[in-house]
C-alpha cells in the first residue's frame, strides 16, 4: 500500500487549462485540471473572468435603477431576477405590489424559468456531443420570447417589473398566446424529453456519474434542482412563500439518485410544474391596478428605505438571495446577492475527483452555470 | 469595384477571393455574458445563421475567422481576448456585440470592466444593444460581408 | 472495359510502358476529382441535412440553394493563413494533413466501383490482393491524426491522438475477423476470394443477409474508423476542443474537414460494397455505379443521423465495448460463417 | 450557552442575533447543532467606523431562518470554514471585495479580482477613479498592474 502511494506520488500529472474559453465551460469558467490520463485528479476552478462589479454599482444608483444588473445576472432567467430584487427592495421601500401584478409576476417568473431550463438542456446535449436537441429546445423558447418580446418589447434582458408592480399591464392579446403556448408546449417537452431519454448512450453517460451525497450539498450549501436532486425536498417557493405561490397547486420534484441524471430528471420535471403553474396562474388572474400608485414613476428616485432586508427566491438555478441594506438615503447602502451558482459551482471541487474528463464535462453541465451569477 | 493597374487576372482572382471569404465566415465559439445567449439563437432555428454560411462555429481560433465578442470584456478577461485574436489566422475579422463591447455599457461606473473592446483587439463591425437581437447579428454580419466586399452600404 | 485499359489504349501509338505510366496518371487526375467531388457534394449533403433534421434552412444565400457554399468555402480555406505555432514537430506537422489526405485518395483508387454504361470502371489498383490493399490504406489515415495530435504540442491535440490510438485498436481486431468471415463466404464461390472485384461480385443475395451480426460490427467499426458520433472521442467538440486538428489552420486544416467527410463516404461504400452487393443489382450491370452510390448515399444518411441524434460515448466504455462484446461476436460471427460456408454452401 | 448581545427582529421578520465576534464560532456550532447546517450567506458591510460581518444560516428541516451579526474594528473574523464548507468561497469572496480577513481560513485568496490588485472595491473609501489593469503572465495565471499593458 504504501509502495503504491509513493508510486503515485512520483508520477507526473498533467496540468490542463480548461477555459475561459472552452467549448463546455458554459461562457468562461476556467478549470484548472490535474490530469492522469484520461482521469480527473485534482480540479481547481478559477472564476472572477465576468466580474461586472453589479454590487458596486447598485450602490452608485437609485432603487429602481439597480434592476437592470439584476436583469444581467442571470441572463437567461431575468425575470427570475426580477422578482428576487423586488421582493427584497419593496420589503425594504414599504411598496407592496398589487394583487394583479403579484400573479403577473408569478407567471413571468415561471415562463423565465422554463426558458432558463429549456437552454440547459440545449446547452447539456451540446456537452455531450448531441447536436439536435439544442436546437429543439430553442425553438421552444423562442416561443417564450415572443410573448416576454409582446409584454415588454425586449427578448432576454427583460426589466419588466418595476418597484411597486409591473410596467404594463397584460392584455387578451398575451393570455391568448400564453394559453396557446401552455397547450401545445407540454407535447414538445415530451418530444424533447423523449430525445434524451430514450438513448441508451445518454444514459449511459449520466446514471451513476457524479453522485452528490446529500449531507455534501447541505455543506456546500448548494440548493435548487442540485439539492433536489440530491434527495432532499425544499424549495423556497413552498418553504418560505412569496408572492401568490401558497395560492398555487404545485409539487416539488425530489429525485433520490443523486446523479447526473437526476438533476436531468429534476430539471425536466420542474418544467413541467411551471407549466402547471402557468395554467392555473392565467385563470385565477384577477382584476385590478398593475401598478401601487404610491410608487409613481417619475417620483421613482425618491423612494428612501431604510433597515435590512434579506429576501429569497427559487430562480432557476436555486435559493436566489437578495440582501439590501439601506442607510434612509435614495441609494442602497450595501446589496449583497447570494448567487445559487456559485455555492452549486464550488461543489465541483468535490465532484471532480477520479472522473473521466468527459463526466467533468458531463458534471458541469449539470450544474447548470450561468456566468453573469457566479461572478456578478 | 477595383479601379486602377491591378491587371484583369488579379482583380478576379481577388474578387474571388472576397467572395469566398465573405460567404464562409466561420465563427469562434466564444460567448462572454448575455450577448452569448443572444449568438446561440442566431445559430438556432428561427435565425439560421447557416443561410449565410457562417453556421460552422468553431471551437479552436485557429480555425474561425470571425470572432463575435459577445457579452462583457471584464479586465480578466481582456488578456485573453486578445491572446484568442492573435491565435486567429489572418484574414480574420471581430464583430463587437452589444454595448458592454462597444462602451462598457451599464457597467461603465465600475472598476472591472473594459471600456470597449476595441481597446484590446481592432473591430470590424459595431453591433449595439443591450443585448442585440439575433436579427441585429445577423444584419452586423451581412454589414461585414459588404465590407469584406468592399461594397459601400447605400 | 474500365478507364484505364481506355486510356491506355488512347495512349497505344506510344510504347507499352509510357501508354500505361499516362493511363495511370490521368486515371489518378480522374481520380482526385472524383474524391474532390464526392467530397464536396458529402460536405453540402451534410450541412443541408443537418439543417433539415435542426428545423433550419441550411446554406442557400451562395448560389441556388447554396450549392456553391463549399466553393466559398474552399476559396477561403485557400486563401487563409496557415499557421504553425511554436514549439511544433516541424515535419510531422507538415506532412500530417497530407497522409491523411493521401490516404483518403489511396483507398479510393483500390475500391471497385462498378460499371457506368461506356465509361467502365474508375478502379486504379487491379490486385488480386486488393482487400488486404484496402485495409492498410485505410489504416494509413489514423496515422496522420495520430502524428498531427502529437507534433503539434497541444495537450488537447495529444489527448484527442491518444483517444485515437485507445479507440482504434479496439475496433480494428473486431472489424477484421468480421472480414474474415466474408472472405470465407467468398471463397466457396470464387478462387480468389481476396480480390475486392470478385468478393462483390460472388454476392448473389448480399453477404449482409446471413451475415447480419458481422454487417453490424463492421458498420459500427466503419463509423468509429471515420471517427464519427458517438465514436467521436478523438475530436470531441466539446471536451478536447477539437481533438488532433487543434492546432491547424488554413487548408491544412480543410485537409481534416475533407479527411473527415471522405472517410464517412469511404466507410459507408466499402460497408455497401462488402455487405450489401455493392454494384450488384437488379436490371442492367451496365448501372452498377449507380447502385453503389445510391446505397452508399442511404449508409451515409444514417451515420449523419446518427451523428445527429447520440451523444459522444465515453472512451472507456468504447474501449470495454470493442473487447468485451464486439470481438466475441465477431467470432461468434466467424463460426456462423464456417457453418453456412461448409454446411450450405451458399 | 453562547453569550447573545442582542436579539431583535429585522424587518423581513427574521430573527437576528448579534454576537461578539470572540463567541461567533461558539453561536455558530451551536446553531449548527441544532439544526442550521445551512450557511447560506456571508455578508461584509462596511460601517466606515467599523465592519460589520452578517452570517445568513437556515434550518432545511425546521424551515427555520437565523441572522447572526458580528462586528469588528480591525478588519479580523474567525473563519467558519471548519463548520461550514460554503464559508470557503463565501470568506475568500467577502476578503476579495472587502477585506475582510477571516483568521484560520486555509486559502485565502482572492476569488474575483487576482491576487495583486490593490484595495477592496466594496470598500467606501474605495477610489473608483485610479484605473487598474489586468494582465496575464505565461502560466495564464493574472497579476493586476496600474499601467495598460500591451494592447489596452
Amino acid at each position: 500500500m504504501i509502495q503504491e502511494e509513493q508510486k503515485n506520488e512520483h508520477r507526473e500529472w498533467t496540468e490542463l487549462n480548461m477555459g475561459p474559453q472552452h467549448p463546455s465551460t458554459h461562457g468562461v469558467l476556467r478549470l484548472k485540471v490535474k490530469l492522469d490520463g484520461e482521469t480527473v485528479k485534482e480540479v481547481e476552478p478559477i472564476i472572477g473572468y465576468l466580474h461586472r462589479n453589479a454590487e458596486k454599482i447598485c450602490e452608485l444608483d437609485y432603487y429602481c435603477d439597480s434592476l437592470i444588473y439584476f436583469d444581467r445576472m442571470d441572463y437567461v432567467a431575468a425575470m427570475n431576477m426580477e422578482v428576487g430584487y423586488l421582493e427584497a427592495a419593496e420589503k425594504l421601500l414599504n411598496i407592496p405590489p398589487p394583487e394583479r401584478a403579484q400573479w403577473i409576476r408569478v407567471i413571468m417568473a415561471e415562463l423565465g424559468r422554463i426558458a432558463a431550463h429549456l437552454v440547459w438542456a440545449g446547452a447539456f446535449g451540446l456537452d455531450l456531443g448531441m447536436l439536435s436537441p439544442f436546437f429543439y429546445c430553442f425553438v421552444q423558447r423562442e416561443k417564450i420570447l415572443r410573448i416576454f418580446t409582446e409584454i415588454c418589447g425586449s427578448r432576454q434582458e427583460t426589466n419588466y417589473m418595476s418597484i411597486g408592480g409591473v410596467y404594463q399591464d397584460i392584455n387578451e392579446n398575451i393570455i391568448y398566446m400564453i394559453e396557446e403556448f401552455t397547450k401545445e408546449f407540454p407535447d414538445k417537452l415530451e418530444e424533447i424529453f423523449n430525445a434524451f431519454v430514450k438513448n441508451d448512450i445518454f444514459m449511459s453517460r449520466n446514471k451513476g456519474i457524479g453522485i452528490l451525497e446529500p449531507d455534501v450539498a447541505i455543506q456546500y450549501a448548494v440548493t435548487g434542482p442540485m439539492l433536489r436532486a440530491s434527495g432532499i425536498e425544499y424549495d423556497v417557493r413552498k418553504a418560505e412563500p412569496y408572492l401568490v405561490y401558497d395560492k398555487l397547486n404545485f409539487d416539488i420534484p425530489v429525485s433520490y439518485k443523486k446523479d447526473n441524471l437526476a438533476r436531468f430528471l429534476v430539471r425536466f420535471e420542474e418544467m413541467r410544474q411551471s407549466v402547471r403553474i402557468v395554467k392555473q396562474a392565467i385563470k385565477k388572474i384577477p382584476d385590478g391596478p398593475y401598478f401601487n400608485p404610491k410608487a409613481k414613476k417619475s417620483l421613482m428616485i425618491r423612494l428612501r428605505g431604510e433597515g435590512e432586508v434579506y429576501a429569497r427566491t427559487e430562480s432557476p438555478k436555486g435559493e436566489f438571495g437578495v440582501y439590501l441594506v439601506g442607510d434612509g438615503g435614495v441609494k442602497p447602502y450595501r446589496v449583497r446577492v447570494r448567487s445559487p451558482s456559485l455555492r452549486n459551482l464550488s461543489v465541483i471541487r468535490h465532484l471532480g475527483k477520479d472522473v473521466l474528463i468527459a463526466d467533468l464535462i458531463a458534471i458541469s453541465g449539470t450544474i447548470d452555470l450561468v456566468f453573469g451569477e457566479v461572478d456578478r | 469595384m477595383k479601379t486602377g493597374d491591378g491587371g484583369v487576372v488579379t482583380t478576379t482572382l481577388e474578387q474571388a477571393m472576397e467572395w469566398g471569404r465573405s460567404n464562409s465566415l466561420w465563427p469562434l465559439t466564444f460567448g462572454l455574458a448575455c450577448c452569448a445567449i443572444e449568438m446561440m439563437a442566431i445559430q438556432a432555428a428561427d435565425m439560421d445563421i447557416a443561410r449565410f454560411g457562417s453556421e460552422v462555429f468553431r471551437n479552436s481560433p485557429r480555425q474561425s475567422d470571425l470572432m463575435i465578442v459577445a457579452g462583457t470584456v471584464t479586465k480578466k478577461m481582456a488578456p485573453r481576448v486578445r491572446r484568442l485574436y492573435e491565435e486567429m489566422p489572418y484574414p480574420k475579422y471581430v464583430i463587437a456585440m452589444g454595448v458592454c463591447v462597444i462602451q462598457g455599457g451599464p457597467y461603465n461606473q465600475g472598476y472591472s470592466v473594459v471600456l470597449g473592446v476595441d481597446k484590446v483587439v481592432p473591430v470590424d463591425v459595431y453591433v449595439p444593444g443591450c443585448p442585440p437581437t439575433p436579427e441585429a447579428l445577423t444584419h452586423g454580419i451581412m454589414l461585414l460581408q459588404k465590407k469584406i466586399r468592399n461594397e459601400t452600404d447605400r | 472495359m474500365d478507364v484505364l485499359t481506355r486510356l491506355a489504349h488512347f495512349f497505344a501509338p506510344l510504347t507499352h510502358y509510357v501508354a500505361y505510366i499516362l493511363a495511370y496518371l490521368f486515371e489518378s487526375i480522374f481520380l482526385v476529382i472524383f474524391v474532390t467531388i464526392v467530397l464536396v457534394f458529402m460536405i453540402y449533403l451534410f450541412r443541408k441535412y443537418m439543417a433539415r433534421v435542426q428545423l433550419r434552412i441550411g446554406p442557400n444565400r451562395v448560389g441556388k440553394f447554396g450549392l456553391l457554399q463549399l466553393m466559398a468555402d474552399g476559396l477561403k480555406l485557400a486563401g487563409k493563413e496557415s499557421i504553425l505555432p511554436k514549439g511544433r514537430d516541424d515535419l510531422p506537422f507538415r506532412i500530417a494533413p497530407l497522409i491523411v489526405f493521401i490516404g483518403l485518395v489511396m483507398s479510393f483508387a483500390i475500391l471497385p466501383y462498378g460499371d457506368f454504361y461506356w465509361i467502365g470502371s474508375l478502379t486504379i489498383t487491379h490486385s488480386n490482393v486488393s482487400v488486404i490493399l484496402l485495409f492498410a490504406a485505410i489504416a494509413i489515415m489514423p496515422i496522420g491524426e495520430i502524428l498531427a495530435g502529437v507534433s503539434s504540442r497541444n495537450k488537447y491535440a495529444i489527448l484527442g491522438a491518444l483517444r485515437g490510438v485507445a479507440k482504434d485498436v479496439s475496433f480494428e481486431v473486431p472489424m477484421m475477423i468480421s472480414v474474415i468471415a466474408l472472405v470465407m463466404m467468398a471463397s466457396a464461390r470464387t478462387s480468389e476470394p481476396l480480390n475486392l472485384s470478385d468478393l462483390v461480385s460472388s454476392q448473389i443475395i448480399p453477404f449482409g443477409i446471413p451475415e447480419v451480426i458481422g454487417l453490424l460490427v463492421f458498420f459500427i467499426s466503419m463509423i468509429a474508423r471515420a471517427s464519427y458520433s458517438p465514436f467521436d472521442m478523438g475530436e470531441s467538440d466539446s471536451e478536447l476542443v477539437s481533438g488532433h486538428s487543434t492546432e491547424y489552420s488554413g487548408m491544412r486544416f480543410g485537409m481534416f474537414y475533407m479527411g473527415l467527410f471522405g472517410s464517412i463516404f469511404l466507410s459507408s461504400m466499402m460497408v455497401s460494397l462488402l455487405y450489401l452487393g455493392g454494384y450488384n443489382g437488379p436490371f442492367s450491370s451496365d448501372a452498377g455505379f449507380v447502385y453503389l452510390l445510391i446505397k452508399t448515399v442511404v449508409l451515409v444518411l444514417i451515420a449523419f443521423t446518427v451523428w445527429l441524434s447520440v451523444p459522444r460515448i465515453r472512451i472507456d466504455r468504447f474501449v470495454n465495448m470493442g473487447w468485451k462484446y464486439l470481438l466475441p461476436i465477431s467470432i461468434i460471427n466467424l463460426i456462423i460463417a464456417g457453418i453456412i460456408t461448409l454446411g450450405v454452401g451458399l | 450557552m453562547v453569550e447573545v448581545l442582542e436579539e431583535t427582529t429585522g424587518k423581513d421578520g427574521r430573527k437576528v442575533l448579534k454576537v461578539a465576534k470572540e463567541n461567533l464560532l461558539a453561536l455558530l456550532s451551536d446553531l449548527k447543532d441544532n439544526g442550521f447546517t445551512h450557511l447560506s450567506l456571508i455578508t461584509g458591510i462596511d460601517r466606515k467606523s467599523k465592519l460589520e460581518v452578517v452570517y445568513h444560516l437556515h434550518n432545511l428541516t425546521k424551515n427555520e431562518y437565523v441572522v447572526v451579526k458580528t462586528e469588528t474594528l480591525d478588519e479580523r473574523v474567525p473563519s467558519a470554514t471548519g463548520l461550514f464548507k460554503s464559508a470557503d468561497w463565501d470568506e475568500r469572496e467577502q476578503y476579495d471585495l472587502m477585506g475582510i480577513v477571516f483568521e484560520g481560513h486555509p486559502n485565502l485568496k482572492r476569488l474575483f479580482l487576482p491576487d495583486s490588485w490593490v484595495g477592496h472595491p466594496l470598500r467606501k473609501n474605495y477610489d473608483l477613479s485610479k484605473v487598474q489593469y489586468i494582465n496575464m503572465d505565461e502560466n495564464g495565471d493574472d497579476y493586476a498592474t496600474f499601467d495598460p499593458g500591451d494592447g489596452w
